[in-house]
């Protein structure tokens, strides 16, 4: 409202299966919208998808109702956000967690984020930290995305602490909880003390059972928001995406009427679309937290590249 | 004083009255008949005097109070036990589990095993209804499960048992062990409804009969002042004949030899062993024999439907051992099957469709590989008019015609195919009398045609009837051969119950 | 290598525990006659409100109560349909878990402002170590530590075992299940005991769902049963709907998770990609059946609708 | 209108009708408890699906696979099988088919039919081994079916990573050649995603009318359904059947994993879980009483349900869930036969009245 001048501007957004409240990026990207939406005068509106075959028509209803802007949430609404900016040319979308392919239509704003960047970070953290040189890594289902953690992690892990071991497992799903709390506990059976996640709601798993542990012996380290208030004196930190300020950031270009169409944003600790939470000094030390900053320092400045690969990892020296 | 007074009962289901203003008086202490046809409403007057149907209308009197009999705990109550026609037992459980179900001795809420199984010893004792408390039901014989029926209403103390047809599925040795419990049963002062299609049964142990036909009351009669004829006359509602009118048969070549077959039964223990046979066109061989002695297992075998384990079974000539059961089917064998429930009828196909069960995939009820409805229901429309089924038209369920028709509907199918080799067990079993001589005439028919008709039944009075040969069966072999018209019942009795008797036995 | 063992058997009973629990559920209703295809619906609903009482009252043990009486409610319309109407039992399982699934995410979404999933329940049960025995070595930190639903679980076993085949109820469930007109003629009222079986197995199935809600997990949302329901069927039919069966068939089962688990702790996935060890479970489970379980005997009236004095 | 009547073996489409009816009021009853405006949800239903040529194209494609996955279950349930593992043969359908549409070169149509085979026997392999073990081994195909749905799905996630990419979340498009997009219809309906499959899923379902009722087949798939032991006895190969049935149930829901593939997605990904298609196949053949035409218009029911209920979502803000009550309802009062049951009180409370009506003036 204070923002005049923008009434009658409109966006959608169209969730992937994850719906609404995944405690993910739909729900981060949702806030960051709607905050937009408040600050800048735009009516905005959320489109659930409960499968893959609603990503079309979902995007279509926006499109076909001229919103100013579309929102496709992650990489699995990607051939159906081609598909429908290619059919509405003079109407424009943007998209979260996918670069498309390299070829970004003039019509699509592309969002990404380094979260190898962000996971390096707590690998650093884990390294660092860890009294048993063993740390773990639940994954949800082995895709490229989760890789890009997971790549990230262990390289932070190798950086900080060569002589530390990181335990990797697959979850093969983003759901069980409970198979994330029966792989969490077996972690920290095996000598494991440090845990990070991304894998969902599996992930809540391990939250559950390293609450269920001795306090400053047992650790996890949350994923895409602040997972602090899971088990708030076992977390360690958190690998923020931030694509609240992301998404909020476009809608703002898109106010002032320089919308990065055919633009891949890429955000990384550079950028601060990805960080770690503002509670890890909770439990994390300042001498700690001080080299995680160095680290962060040498990935803005170029010192280190990340490795977002299992081949770029194997590559990769600290 | 009457045990059981039921007046003017009426009992109406969807499109049928079972029972218009029935009427049934009872003496205490009295074996009481009661004769119908299939579906006269026996059954109905019965689950109403036992409390699981509520008449629409009529009056019931026990023991000459009027009480109105909401269900079987009711009916218990009042010392009313049936013994149904179908049994009501729980095959896993054991027979005092069936027993005591519903009215279990506890102690601490427990079941109290040792004490039940006590009690039904007793009560079997007493009656000297020999019985295993500790034996499931899907272990013992149809008699000895027929027993637990009864030891299931005297545990209740009933002093009003209903027996609806328990003969029906019995051999004649577990008839006769029957009648005696049921002796027993008046002499300790107990009052029995029976049901039976047996007019000679009727004959040698009640005291009254009541007839119905169609639901409503015919009469009631001294079973002292009428003989058979005039029970089965007022039954029917026409004359009936007993006799079987019959040629001596003219037998010619040997259609069927079985040589020296094995075959296990499903729990793989040897049901038939070494068992040797031959039959010829035009003569039809009785196989009579107690329930269990391998007779099921023969036809299974002979059929296909059963392993033979080792011996042959040759049919016009050819080897058949072990085929398809299709292809023993289609080689020249009809099989009229004992239960006509289980195999003989696709219950929920209509009656036509049943109709060309083996047959609808061949010309001209198949081209390739579709049907052919109009052949298929101009065949199955004449088959009905012909042997007299009767249902409302080809299209109705099989379900829902009753046994007797069902089963007309069978040997329709089977006797049309025109096999050279059929096989008919209990063709008759359940039905009542006019039924009973329809199909006989049947087989008859077929056997003067030239055909060769294995007949299996665990009635003897119908293999007597209706065999030229009869080959009596004892644990897997045949105990030996008789000719009907020159042996006594006794002498098949003794075959039947395993001691040979020298001069018949020929193979 | 000890150590592994008592992980795997730790695993085992967490995996077990809740499809133990809603397996027991199927087990009285099939015992008594009516298929129950509706667990994942009353596992659902049971998840759902053990969730969601734990977080207005903060008292973990009145969320399994309540999980159960939401339970045994939402059984009422199946036991309805397919008792009194005669409904289709396989049809009115179905239309249940359709009917589970969809208040569950409504009331979650109306509850909390639009949002697929319950918050985070603080007071979730905690697991219960039984002093002494929790030392045994290898079993002792395996069984003995487990969460309060596992020995509810194990509990329920027994005391459904004593109940079905040493209590005159339990016959009475039993014969309904096999020859109901048999129980009829003998003064047992088909209709009641079917009912009881089948609320029983919604107040069981309730409870294995708040197992997976306040105990395992500590929240609800739509994926939080996501097929356990159908697993804990598969389960009973694996049990040949004999309450040790069930108990061995679930144990089989989550041995069968626990092994896939460990594989890829132990670093398997370096040779087996992870989703192929995932796998393992259900493949154990079909070789299993195929190799020495075989048919199994389902009550003889199961699914077949019951009416007074038909036949 | 008797195909209609088929919908439900006892009820008319009348009394389905008014199942639907009851079932549509128990839903404004949930929406009025919560809060919301049932009136303005249902119209907003009502107006989603059918007002726009594009929602009703939407409408179609939505109602394309369930056809698909309910003729699976029917024709199971037919023959006397309970087929739970549509969900994972529809998986299986997908990844033949996407085998088949990125790895081979062949012509367009072509392609897309030998794509659409593949899935079809895919389909039906994932079935057969279910079939086979129940015919063999006796065991129960409920537990087998379940398992194979999760093997499925991990197979599939496996394909795709391992072999169908090079570790990447999904395949690529499948080719224009392989591709059951067709723009003519595509136009007709306002550029909705709406594809050949629905002729696919019309032809599945008049040919399972044909298969069942018309052929020897057909036959013998529903004697061995109903009686097995007279089946045998009859000469059918009981065991034979039973692996049949369960490998056409398959067929279908290949196929209807193979047109939604090659028809609406244009790829496979990873799936962290099932789509729900099969599972919702189950319900559609069910109150279609199993028979085909009454699984063409339950399917259509819940496809509109369905896609309309997103955009009840959409416009009045209702939880979509809501719609699943609804049509479970739907199921309840239509199995339950509740509008039968209710006329016939009607008339026994009639019968009873006059029989006492007759009692007195007898008096
Ligand atoms: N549950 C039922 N529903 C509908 N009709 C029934 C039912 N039970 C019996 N009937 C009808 O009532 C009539 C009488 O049947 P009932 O079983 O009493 O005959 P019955 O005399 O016992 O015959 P049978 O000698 O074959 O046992 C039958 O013709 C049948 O149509
Ligand atoms: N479920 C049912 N619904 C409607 N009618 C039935 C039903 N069951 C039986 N009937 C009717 O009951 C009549 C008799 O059936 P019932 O089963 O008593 O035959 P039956 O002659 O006694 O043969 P059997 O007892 O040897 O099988 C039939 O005419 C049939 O129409
Ligand atoms: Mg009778
Ligand atoms: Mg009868």
């Amino acid at each position: 409202a204070q923002n005049g001048g923008n009434k009658g501007a409109t966006a959608g957004l169209v969730t992937d299966v994850g719906g609404l409240s995944d405690e993910s990026f739909n729900q981060t990207s949702w806030a960051g919208l709607q905050k937009a939406g408040k600050d800048m005068d735009f009516n905005v509106k959320a489109l659930e998808s409960k499968r893959d075959d609603e990503y079309i028509p979902n995007l279509t209803k926006f499109a076909r109702e001229k919103r100013t802007i579309t929102w496709g949430m992650g990489f699995k609404i990607q051939a159906a956000l081609q598909k429908v900016s290619n059919q509405f040319k003079d109407q424009n979308f943007a998209i979260v967690d996918t670069n498309m392919g390299g070829k970004v239509p003039k019509n699509v704003a592309a969002v990404t984020f380094k979260e190898e960047e962000g996971s390096f970070l707590m690998g650093v953290i884990a390294g660092s930290m860890t009294k048993t040189n063993k740390v773990g890594f639940i994954g949800g289902i082995t895709s490229p995305l989760i890789k890009k953690f997971e790549s990230g992690y262990r390289a932070g892990v190798k950086a900080a602490n060569p002589k530390a071991e990181v335990k990797v497992v697959y979850a093969e799903s983003f759901t069980d909880s409970a198979k994330g709390r029966a792989l969490a506990s077996s972690l920290y059976n095996g000598g494991t003390d440090i845990i990070y996640h991304a894998a969902g709601g599996v992930g809540k798993g391990l939250f559950n059972e390293v609450k269920t542990r001795k306090k400053g012996k047992y650790w996890a380290i949350g994923v895409d928001m602040d997972q602090s208030k899971l088990a708030p004196d076992h977390t360690l930190s958190s690998m923020v995406k931030r694509v609240d300020v992301a998404v909020y950031d476009v809608m703002k270009k898109v106010k002032d009427g320089k919308f990065p169409g055919g633009e891949q944003v890429e955000l990384g600790l550079k950028e601060d679309g990805v960080t770690y939470s503002d509670t890890t000094k909770k439990h994390v030390p300042a001498k700690v937290l001080k080299k995680v900053d160095n680290f962060k320092q040498q990935i803005i400045n170029g010192k280190i590249k990340v490795p977002a690969t299992e081949d770029e990892l194997r590559k990769f020296k600290p | 004083m009457d045990a059981v007074e039921m007046k003017g009962i009426t009992k109406r289901f969807p499109g049928i009255v079972a029972n218009d203003g029935v009427n049934l008086k009872v003496k205490q202490g009295e074996i009481h008949a009661l004769l119908g046809e299939n579906g006269a409403g026996k059954s109905t007057l019965m689950n109403i005097l036992f409390g699981l149907y509520q008449p629409d209308e009529g009056k019931i009197l026990i023991k000459g109070k009027e009480t109105e009999i909401t269900g079987p705990t009711v009916a218990g109550e009042l010392g009313i036990g049936m013994v149904h026609q179908h049994f009501m037992l729980v095959d896993p459980f054991t027979v005092t589990e069936n027993i005591i179900l519903g009215s279990e001795p506890t102690t601490n809420g427990m079941i109290n095993k040792r004490r039940a199984e006590k009690e039904v010893q007793a009560i079997s004792d007493r009656y000297g209804l020999k019985v295993d408390p500790r034996a499931k039901i899907r272990d013992i014989s149809v008699g000895m499960q027929q027993r637990v029926e009864i030891l299931k209403t005297l545990y209740r103390g009933a002093e009003i048992l209903i027996f609806d047809e328990p003969t029906a599925v019995l051999a004649p040795q577990e008839i006769d062990e029957l009648i005696v419990i049921m002796e027993n049963l008046v002499k300790e002062g107990k009052t029995i409804i029976f049901i039976t299609h047996k007019l000679k049964e009727i004959m040698r142990i009640c005291d009254v009969v009541t007839i119905i036909r169609q639901g409503k009351f015919i009469g009631r009669v001294e079973v002292a002042d009428t003989d058979e004829n005039r029970l089965a006359s007022m039954m029917v509602g026409r004359d009936v004949s007993f006799t079987v009118d019959k040629k001596p048969a003219k037998p010619k070549d040997k259609i069927l030899s079985i040589r020296d077959i094995r075959v296990q039964d499903s729990r793989g223990v040897d049901a038939v062993r070494g068992l040797n046979m031959e039959i010829k066109a035009g003569e039809i061989v009785g196989l009579a024999g107690v329930d269990g002695n391998g007779q099921s297992e023969l036809i299974e075998a002979i059929t296909g439907l059963k392993k033979v384990q080792s011996g042959e079974v040759i049919l016009n000539g050819k080897k058949i051992t072990n085929l398809k059961p299709k292809t023993i089917t289609h080689s020249g064998v009809g099989h009229i099957p004992e239960d006509r429930h289980r195999r003989g009828l696709v219950l929920d196909f209509s009656i036509g469709e049943n109709m060309v069960l083996q047959t609808f995939d061949q010309k001209p009820f198949a081209k390739g590989w579709s049907l052919q409805y109009p052949a298929i229901h101009s065949y199955a429309k004449r088959l009905i008019e012909e042997f007299d089924v009767r249902t409302p038209d080809i299209h109705t369920p099989a379900r829902a015609l009753s046994g007797g028709n069902q089963q007309k509907g069978i040997i329709a199918r089977e006797v049309d195919r025109d096999p050279d080799f059929l096989i008919a067990a209990q063709p008759t079993r359940g039905l009542d009398v006019g039924a009973i001589e329809g199909i006989h005439r049947r087989l008859i028919e077929q056997r003067d045609k030239g055909k060769a008709i294995l007949l299996m039944s665990l009635e003897l009075e119908e293999i007597w009837q209706l065999s030229d040969h009869i080959a009596v069966i004892y644990e897997g072999k045949i105990a030996g051969w008789v000719d009907p018209a020159s042996t006594t019942e006794e002498e098949i009795g003794l075959l039947m119950a395993g001691y040979r008797a020298g001069t018949e036995v020929t193979s | 290598m000890i150590e592994s063992l008592t992980d795997i058997l730790a695993t085992t009973v967490l995996y077990m525990t809740p499809l133990l629990l809603a397996a027991m559920g199927g087990l009285f209703s099939e015992r008594s006659g009516v298929v129950n295809i509706g667990l994942e619906g009353l596992m659902t609903i049971g998840a759902f409100t053990a969730v969601v009482t734990t977080l207005e009252t903060h008292n973990p043990w009145l969320g399994l109560v309540t999980a159960m009486l939401a339970g045994m409610l939402f059984s009422i319309p199946h036991a309805i349909a397919s008792i009194t109407f005669k409904a289709d039992q396989v049809v009115s399982g179905v239309a249940l878990n359709f009917l589970a699934l969809g208040v569950a995410v409504y009331l979650v979404k109306s509850l909390y402002k639009g949002s697929g999933q319950t918050p985070d329940v603080q007071d979730v049960l905690q697991a219960m170590p039984i002093p002494g025995l929790e030392n045994i070595p290898v079993i002792g930190p395996a069984l003995f530590r487990a969460f309060p639903t596992t020995y509810l679980a194990l509990i329920i076993v027994f005391i459904g075992y004593v109940v079905l085949y040493r209590t005159p109820f339990g016959m009475r469930l039993r014969a309904v299940g096999e020859h109901p007109q048999a129980a009829e003629t003998m003064g047992v009222n088909v209709y009641r005991m079917r009912y009881t079986g089948v609320l029983i197995s919604g107040a069981l199935a309730g409870l294995g769902g708040a197992s997976l809600s306040i105990a395992i997990g500590s929240q609800f949302s739509e994926s939080t049963i996501a097929g356990q329901g159908f697993i804990a069927l598969a389960t009973l039919i694996f049990g040949k709907w004999h309450p040790f069966g069930v108990l061995g068939a679930s144990t089989f089962f989550g041995f069968a998770v626990a092994l896939a688990l460990k594989g890829q702790l132990i670093g398997l996935t370096t040779y087996v990609p992870s989703e192929a060890l995932n796998m393992l479970p259900y493949i154990l489970t079909i070789l299993a059946l195929a190799g020495f379980v075989g048919r199994a005997e389902a009550p003889a009236a199961i699914g077949k609708t019951y009416e007074t004095g038909g036949r | 209108m008797q195909v209609l009547s088929k919908i439900n073996k006892q009820s008319s489409f009348f009394a389905s009708l008014i199942s639907v009816i009851m079932g549509l009021l128990v839903g404004g009853v949930m929406m009025i408890l919560a809060g919301y405006n049932p009136i303005q949800a249902y119209i907003a239903l009502f107006q989603s699906a059918f007002l726009q040529p594009f929602d009703i194209g939407e409408t179609i494609r939505s109602i394309t696979p369930l056809i698909l996955t309910g003729l699976a279950v029917g024709l199971a349930f037919r023959t006397g099988l309970f087929n739970i593992g549509v969900e994972g043969q529809f998986i299986i359908g997908q990844l033949a088919a996407v085998i088949v549409a990125i790895k081979l070169d062949l012509p367009p149509v072509l392609h897309a039919i030998v794509a659409v085979i593949a899935g079809a026997l895919g389909g039906a392999l994932w079935a057969f081994l279910p079939g086979y073990l129940k015919a063999k081994r006796g065991v129960h195909e409920v537990i087998t079916t379940i398992m194979m749905n999760f093997i499925a799905l991990y197979l599939s996630n496996l394909a795709v990573t391992e072999w169908l990419t090079e570790g990447a979340d999904k395949t690529k498009n499948v080719p224009e050649s392989a591709s059951l997009h067709w723009s003519f219809l595509s136009q007709m309906f306002d550029g909705s995603s709406v594809h050949f499959g629905i002729f696919i899923a019309i032809v599945a379902a008049i040919f399972m009318y044909y298969l069942l009722w018309k052929t020897t087949t057909g036959y013998q798939l529903r004697a061995v359904g109903f009686n097995p032991h007279a089946s045998e006895y009859a000469g059918m190969n009981v065991s034979r059947n039973i692996v049949l049935s369960m490998m056409i149930s398959g067929i279908f829901a290949g196929l209807a994993g193979a047109s939604e593939l090659l028809g609406t997605s244009g790829y496979q990904s990873i799936q962290a879980s099932y789509t729900g298609i099969g599972f919702d196949g189950i319900a559609v053949s069910l109150l279609g009483g199993n028979t085909p035409f009454g699984i063409v218009l339950s399917a259509s029911l819940f496809g509109i349900l369905t896609y309309g209920g997103s955009n009840m979502e959409f416009v009045a803000g209702v939880p979509r869930e809501v719609i699943r009550v609804v049509f479970a309802a739907i199921i309840f009062f239509v199995a339950a036969n509740i509008v039968r049951w209710a006329s016939q009180r009607r008339k026994k409370k009639k019968v009873k009245e006059s029989n006492e009506k007759a009692v007195k003036s007898g008096d």
